[in-house]
């Protein structure tokens, strides 16, 4: 994967905005000129395609010594629920694994400036695959709100993290209100910012304008903005 | 379906650096899970190896037939990807794992099941030299 | 296990309330005087002891011919978390499916009403055990939310629980207002009741006293109510 | 520690499925990860046999090492449960997977590594008669 920088979304504890972020962050990243891609490592639950309003049964790869991700406005997109019609898809942690290492090692990806990885709660095969396996070549940009469960959640992920050697870990704060800026104030931690609880947030998905659209934007923006100048 | 290239790309370099740049013989088993051209990978190892000053002798390239086990009845079955839909049998093609979310065990219907053999691209015999 | 009846708690969701939920209904079912248990089979991202407020440094099993659950007021409960004295615990999917059959291998549930059993996000190792090896003695209670990113996939995670051959799903709608009662109305759904969204939701949730007092009780009551007189 | 009760009710209605209730010799390998009580076990299979109308003879226990082997960068090491504090080993104990939150490689670091054996317990030989 010749991709200057990939920003793997994280967090133990699920229902934090990990596919809204990582789908929003890449799409705006698009909207702006940078060649952006975003891939749903999510295998049994993928859902970026339904933030981004994108029926999977339509969506095509071009093949050509590999497959090129699919486009969806600017951005450059791979969901594997393209190749299951969008039906459920059980599957055990050898398997997420062997999905993982196939669809990676066959997407062309060449080329991209910033490619961001969706990925799924917990701390099993896919995430002891990217921290332990791709960790040279990731950026881990942790996601969690201020729900104690999440905090103590993201603590544990944060710390296997860190000893599994990776230096530079971004934060950050999904529905809340900035507050986490101090709590995660440590040395390896770069807080991006914080995106407010919106009531209306089904409103921001769903559909390309929808998106575009979002009150939020903003806020997504200047964690974009964070990234680009940070690492 | 020339995604066969990447395959070719990654079997190649590890055959290269396990046994080295100079190959006499390299048998390969190709699972029919994946419904991998063969004719596409044999040109696409030729050319890769032309690429990477890899020396390369005969290359036989052998089926494997499918077999799952379910891993609650104990039953083991044969697939045939033939008897699916072109649609299906190509996002297979691309990822195997999919076949979960269009079969299931023909005795008990369950989803819990292993690909006992012929999932892929295996290195079945290397003759270095 | 000799119990009564067991819930198993599940959504493929995550963030949806699953911990919650089960930590809830377990401890107000045991409060009103009913033997109940709460066993946390999330073993990558245990959270009822934080719902609970014990610390999990502090739980003790007492080992006679198996180990007897701890007790929490009146609710008998059992967390990974205890083993692992609440630091991360990173495993692959062959790992989890060992760990569980091995506590509920050993755990002394004999003579307990009702079991509630908490999972773990996704559709993997530990839902495919569930399903496919213990769906004769547990009934499934999936929770979701009104977003459309939770709907959608816990509709598959229902198709799959049907196919499977279990006939009697219950369903609960967290953070919702009632809506979604129509919306699963199909045969072999038995809808149990909404919790509506609580924005000081932190104060239920850490103590047993924030348990007790919290102001949504009577929401997880009544659906405790329904479950008992449903089956 | 007598959570080996369960352990061995397990183990002996194993063995009674499949090679019914006269067992001449019964042959386990107890890895000790798990810290098992060979007493205790044995004393629960005798008692156990006679609670299922099991006949036993001869029962055999043999320890097993503990190996583990790290899945990113292949040492292999062998784990002593000695090695931990009281509290830490009685965890195993029960769960001895929560070894993967007390363990990593000496080598490389990861907790990314494979209980190759010495796990629990198993059956060795069974010798039916
Ligand atoms: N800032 C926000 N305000 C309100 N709701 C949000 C916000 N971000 C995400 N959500 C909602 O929270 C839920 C979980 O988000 P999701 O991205 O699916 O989390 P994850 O991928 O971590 O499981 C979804 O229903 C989503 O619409
Ligand atoms: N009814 C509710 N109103 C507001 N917040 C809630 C409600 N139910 C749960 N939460 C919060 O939502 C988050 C996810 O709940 P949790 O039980 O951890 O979900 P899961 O176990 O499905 O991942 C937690 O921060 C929890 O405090
Ligand atoms: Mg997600
Ligand atoms: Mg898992
Ligand atoms: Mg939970
Ligand atoms: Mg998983
Ligand atoms: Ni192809
Ligand atoms: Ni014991
Ligand atoms: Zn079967
Ligand atoms: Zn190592």
């Amino acid at each position: 994967m010749a991709v200057k920088k990939t920003y793997v979304v994280l967090s133990s504890k699920g229902g934090v905005g990990k596919s809204t972020l990582s789908s929003l962050l890449a799409f705006y990243a698009a909207e702006r000129g940078a060649r952006a891609g975003l891939v749903d490592l999510d295998f049994t639950n993928p859902s970026t395609h339904i933030v981004l309003g994108v029926d999977p049964r339509e969506v095509r790869y071009v093949e050509e010594k590999g497959i090129f991700p699919a486009l969806v406005g600017k951005l450059r997109y791979v969901t594997p629920a393209a190749f299951t019609r969008d039906s459920p898809l059980p599957l055990r942690g050898e398997n997420v694994s062997r999905a993982l290492f196939e669809l990676i090692s066959i997407l062309r990806l060449d080329g991209l400036d910033y490619l961001f990885i969706d990925t799924p709660p917990g701390m099993s095969d896919e995430h002891m695959d990217i921290v332990y396996r791709l960790g040279e070549v990731v950026k881990p940009v942790v996601v969690t709100t201020p729900s104690p469960l999440s905090v103590s959640s993201v603590r544990k992920m944060i710390s296997l993290l860190r000893e599994s050697g990776l230096r530079e870990i971004f934060l950050v704060e999904n529905m809340g209100g900035g507050g986490l800026a101090d709590v995660f104030k440590e040395p390896g931690i770069t807080y991006l910012g914080y995106v407010p609880f919106y009531p209306g947030f089904d409103n921001c998905i769903g559909s390309l304008e929808n998106v575009r659209r979002c009150p939020l934007r903003s806020f997504f923006e200047s964690i974009v903005d964070k990234l680009v100048s940070e690492g | 379906m020339v995604h066969e290239w990447s395959l070719a790309e990654a079997l190649l370099r590890y055959v290269a650096s396990v046994y080295g740049p100079r190959i006499k013989t390299l048998k390969l088993r190709v699972g029919v899970l994946q419904s991998i051209d063969k004719e596409v990978l044999l040109f696409s190892i030729r050319e890769l190896a032309g690429l990477y000053n890899v020396s390369l002798g005969d290359v036989v390239l052998e089926d494997e037939e499918a077999v799952f086990k379910c891993n609650r009845c104990g039953y083991e079955w044969s697939f045939n990807p033939g008897d699916l839909g072109e649609e299906v049998r190509e996002s297979i093609h691309f990822l195997p794992e999919a076949v979960f979310a269009y079969t299931r065990c023909p005795r008990c219907g369950s989803r819990d099941f292993k690909v006992v053999k012929g999932r892929g691209l295996e290195v079945a015999e290397v003759v270095p030299g």
